[in-house]
């Protein structure tokens, strides 16, 4: 059974990717989780400078789901390639960094100082973070803003490049568009919903920020629908995630149209998710009579189903 | 290395209408914790709610031959996941993964070690007190509630040799207030160079109250802080504190990994 | 306590209206909850002409929510007044008429039937149903659309009108503002997300029609900051609505901005509701010592917290 | 009307790893419930799953003094909400609405009654059972399973003097086989002028090839269908069949008010 994937020039070996922000930079989990089992792993977002990020309580429950703004809380492009990118290549990892920006220039900047690094294996452009005003979603919700900033990051890398889109947008498939266009290797979405949940009782918000990013299994049904416009949109590889708990969520965005896929939330849930997710995806893949997982990449079928009554 | 159990309940005791201890059938997890370690648990089946909750150690239960088996959570309801903990019987499974995050600093015989605990912030000091038994440290606790009917345990205190000082806000047992006053009166009491530890779990506002009193008399203070965590591995940066850094600044310590254990001394109160 | 609430020239006895689709026209519901006790009954949308809507299966539930398309099945505007409208007057109710059209003609037409009628409240426009093609999305999710169809329905009829928006945009308040200045008398929102589920065995969508709408607890919190936004936009009232399962959520849309709210999913929950409801909000106003429940609405305090570290 | 019960679990029986039967405490909707009607259940505290659930009603359940004290349900496991119905305990509460739908036409002195039940199609048949055999009605079950250890309450049945006619897929009690085939047989034996009534319930496809059979023989047939329903109170359109109309065409009926009991001969089957 293969259960590889290409996104651009990476091979993963498997489509299960930890997704930005859930995994911290992977290091937290070196003792718990093989790391080299995992496709990939994609870092906390980072931009150049370290920032300290938002006052807790930073995240607070929902319904199937939960509200963050953490603030890209995180160490710098630079400090991350000292201080975590050996251990993370000594333990075997694929690699993925999580890039911001305030401005262009700055996720040009960030880009070229990972391509510069050994062990970066691809770059994710965060334009779609809804919880820093200055975190790239002015550039995740405008089309020419993502042009922009996918255009400058080809210019200075060789890697595999993969902006991930917002959700918070009309036609995202536009957006999948866009990026295509500017040169991206592959999409990732979504990120998350900008959500809102109020303490009635001090009538404030629960989280400091009062915004916060909706993620989890709430928002699942939503975020296959948007994979599966993406799909539809480009020829580039799309990487879903959005509320994945387990191997049948997984399987049904790649049936959507996923080339891989991230797990996020679910990590917090179940930390030892990634040995489930294999298994459960190697035995539908025996059970359905698959050889290769690129085989199930949108396979749904979405025409009508006959009907006497024609309904 | 943390474990992740589906833990049986092997009991659940109710102690009064919010409070409940339950049992857990979790050997690798109860041989592995030290004292002021947490577990992340989920009772419910579905999605909602969604997360694990952070629950600290209370016992480490022990088999007819001494070996351990399992833990008891001492749990206070005030929410949906606490609300499924508190109905929980045998027959039962229950979500269970740790042990988490950094202990106390056990002290050692030179040292007094006092202990102060606010309402369900009593949970991570029942394996402490055992640790402190073992190095036969002579230990108090500090142990304030609402009311009697809400201070739990004592004869297990008892039994193991520590002297209780207990608080009540409606004065039903022990002084009437907060736990700070009688902590306070102790400290300025205290002969200077006896060494102490002051150990501390509660709320935000009493543990705020207990390091800056015990600064005051130069008392090195560690606090149990709670915080709202996600995943309490290091992963989600959910459970920020900020700490005083040596540039007059602050920075934010994750208080799954660097925590829940803090030196009082160096977090920012807010 | 004042629970009275206006919307246009129309005041509601209660702030609580039941959502369209999830109430049928209110009579099925007559003999197990008092409609006059209700602040207002939402029909399932109208189009000028019966439709028997889509094939069955037309819901699946999802984590903490539910899809659904049913395909606007209906008696059309005119058995409604006739056969329905009778008995919802004779029972008290408040009758706000949800009208679809497939035309800014068939919206006209259909409003001026519903005028011409006695006991229609209000009108409810529906023009961002994601579940039929020519249901009036296309209207929702174009500016000029809304502004038409509004303006439209705004020349035939004295009663208020509301259009209803859908929340598969970029930015809502913007429809918010195009609604109030063709002259709405309020906006109502969110309707439902678009989404899929799909059967991974089968790998075809679980309801008949491949695509639905996402409603419920799920949407709760992007649905809060939604409602929040137009309340900003806007002047008009903003009746809000999205994953209301009980008095809490109520208040925290009316805090949010909402000057009413509209209960769907949850009454299929628990169709005894509506007294837990007002319970639960006369509760609320009278720990919190408000008299007028018009007094909560728009109060959250979204400033930032004070910070000693200033982060 | 129907009631909203936070109804006590009284007992669980499981009969088997996938079915149970579950006592419900809930006297007001128990004393109204008639003979193919059903209840929307939840069980889950939270809002995953979310949604209730139709079962009908198994068995009204009687005191010492034989006044409507609760109702069973026979459950079958396939997915989180019926697990959870699996799992009850008696301590734990489900929210219990109904009874709900239109029922069964109970036959009368004159007719036979032939009750055709595949898998858990059985729920509705014992109420029914019991109505007819209150009208001394000479009745049938024609009952089908994948094996002997899922036919359940046969001498419930019996003890009602009920006629069984009994078929397993692998053989290993009854016939082997479909239920559909000696109903098939015994129709085609059946005297053409004595009255005869037959009701089913079970899948789909068994709903479809007794309709088809019964017509075959001209015999009146009412189904129980199932349908996904979001209300169970004709408020979400979620539930519907296509119906023949007299224009040749079809339209949509709600199967939670205007069945789930409907005439078999104008359901358009797909
Ligand atoms: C290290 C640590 C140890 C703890 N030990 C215990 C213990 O031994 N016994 C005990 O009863 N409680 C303990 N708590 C608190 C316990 O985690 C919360 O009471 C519980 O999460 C509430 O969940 P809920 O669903 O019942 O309530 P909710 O309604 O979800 O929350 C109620 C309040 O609980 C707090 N809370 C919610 N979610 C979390 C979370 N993920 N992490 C932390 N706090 C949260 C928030 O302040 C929230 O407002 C501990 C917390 C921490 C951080
Ligand atoms: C009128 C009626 C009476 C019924 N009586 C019984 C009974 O006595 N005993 C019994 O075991 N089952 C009965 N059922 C079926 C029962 O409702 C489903 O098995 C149950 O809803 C499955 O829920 P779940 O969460 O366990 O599984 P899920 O995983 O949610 O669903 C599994 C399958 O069950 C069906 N289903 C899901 N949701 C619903 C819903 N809201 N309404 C109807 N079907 C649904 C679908 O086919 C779905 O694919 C009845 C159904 C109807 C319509
Ligand atoms: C606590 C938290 C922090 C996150 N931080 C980032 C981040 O730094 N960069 C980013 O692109 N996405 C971030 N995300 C979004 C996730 O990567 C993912 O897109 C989203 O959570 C949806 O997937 P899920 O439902 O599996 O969690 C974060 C999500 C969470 C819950
Ligand atoms: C089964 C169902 C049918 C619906 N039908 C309509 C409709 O006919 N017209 C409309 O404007 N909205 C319709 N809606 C949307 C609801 O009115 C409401 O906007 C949405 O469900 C969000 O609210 P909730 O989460 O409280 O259900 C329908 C929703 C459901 C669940
Ligand atoms: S709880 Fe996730 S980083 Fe601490
Ligand atoms: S289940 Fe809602 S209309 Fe039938």
């Amino acid at each position: 059974m293969d259960l590889s994937v290409r996104i651009g020039s990476l091979t993963l070996t498997n489509p299960l990717v930890a997704a930005s922000g859930c995994f911290g930079y992977g290091v937290e989990y070196a003792d718990l989780v093989d790391l080299s089992s995992l496709g990939a792993i994609v870092t906390k977002g980072l931009f150049l400078e370290a920032r300290e990020g938002h006052r807790a309580p930073r995240i607070v429950e929902t319904p199937a789901g939960m509200l963050n703004a953490i603030g890209l809380q995180g160490i710098g492009a630079r400090r991350f390639v000292e201080d975590k990118l050996p251990e993370l290549r000594t333990r075997g990892a694929t690699v993925i960094v999580n890039v911001c920006g305030t401005t262009i220039d700055e996720y040009a900047e960030v880009s070229r100082i990972l391509s510069d690094a050994e062990g970066v294996a691809a770059i994710e452009l965060n334009i779609s973070c809804p919880n820093i005003k200055e975190g790239g979603i002015q550039f995740g919700c405008s089309l020419d803003g993502t042009f922009d900033v996918v255009s400058a990051v080809r210019k200075v890398t060789r890697l595999p490049i993969m902006p991930k889109l917002t959700p918070n947008v009309t036609d995202v498939a536009s957006f999948a568009r866009a990026s295509e266009q500017a040169g991206a290797d592959a999409v990732s979405l979504v990120n998350t919903f900008l959500a809102m949940v109020i303490d009635v009782e001090t009538r404030r918000p629960k989280i400091a920020n009062g915004l916060g990013g909706l993620s989890g299994p709430a928002i699942r049904p939503i975020a296959v629908r948007m994979v599966h416009e993406c799909y539809e949109a480009v020829k580039i590889p799309v990487v879903g995630m959005g509320g994945i708990m387990n191997a049948r969520d997984a399987l049904e965005f790649m049936i959507a149209g996923a080339a891989a896929v991230q797990i996020g939330t679910a990590n917090f849930v179940d930390p030892l998710i990634w040995t489930k997710l294999t298994d459960g995806i190697r035995d539908y893949m025996q059970r359905h009579q698959f050889t290769r997982v690129t085989e199930l990449v949108g396979t749904v079928q979405t025409g009508p189903v006959e009907s006497p009554t024609g309904a | 290395m943390p474990f992740d159990v589906a833990a049986d309940v092997m009991a659940n005791t109710r102690l009064s209408a919010d409070y409940n201890v339950l049992a857990l059938s979790a050997p690798a997890i109860a041989a592995a914790a030290t004292p002021g370690q947490f577990v992340m648990v989920k009772a419910a089946s579905g999605d909602d709610p969604l997360l694990r909750r952070p629950f600290s150690v209370f016992e480490v239960l022990r088999d007819a031959a001494g070996a351990p088996a399992g833990l008891s959570l001492l749990n206070k309801r005030i929410g949906p996941s606490t609300e499924l903990l508190y109905r929980a019987q045998p027959g039962d499974t229950v979500a269970c993964f740790g042990p988490l995050g950094r202990p106390f600093t056990v002290a050692d015989r030179s040292a007094q070690a006092w202990m102060v605990a606010g309402g369900v912030g009593l949970a991570p000091f029942a394996t402490l007190a055992d640790a402190l038994g073992a190095r036969s440290v002579s230990t108090t606790l500090f142990y304030g509630a609402r009311s009697r009917a809400e201070l739990f345990y004592l004869d297990f205190f008892r039994r193991l040799g520590v002297e209780l000082v207990l608080t009540t806000e409606d004065g039903s047992l022990g002084e009437r207030g907060r736990i700070i006053a009688p902590l306070d009166r102790r400290l300025a009491a205290h002969a200077p160079h006896a060494p102490l530890m002051v150990y501390a779990c509660g709320p935000e506002g009493m543990l705020a109250a207990c390091a800056k009193t015990a600064a005051r008399y130069g008392r090195p203070c560690e606090v149990s802080v709670e915080r709202i965590m996600g995943c309490g591995m290091g992963g989600c940066y959910s459970c920020v504190v900020p700490m005083r850094n040596d540039r007059g600044s602050f920075h934010h310590v994750r208080s799954c990994i660097a925590g829940p254990v803090l030196p009082a001394d160096q977090i920012l109160w807010e």
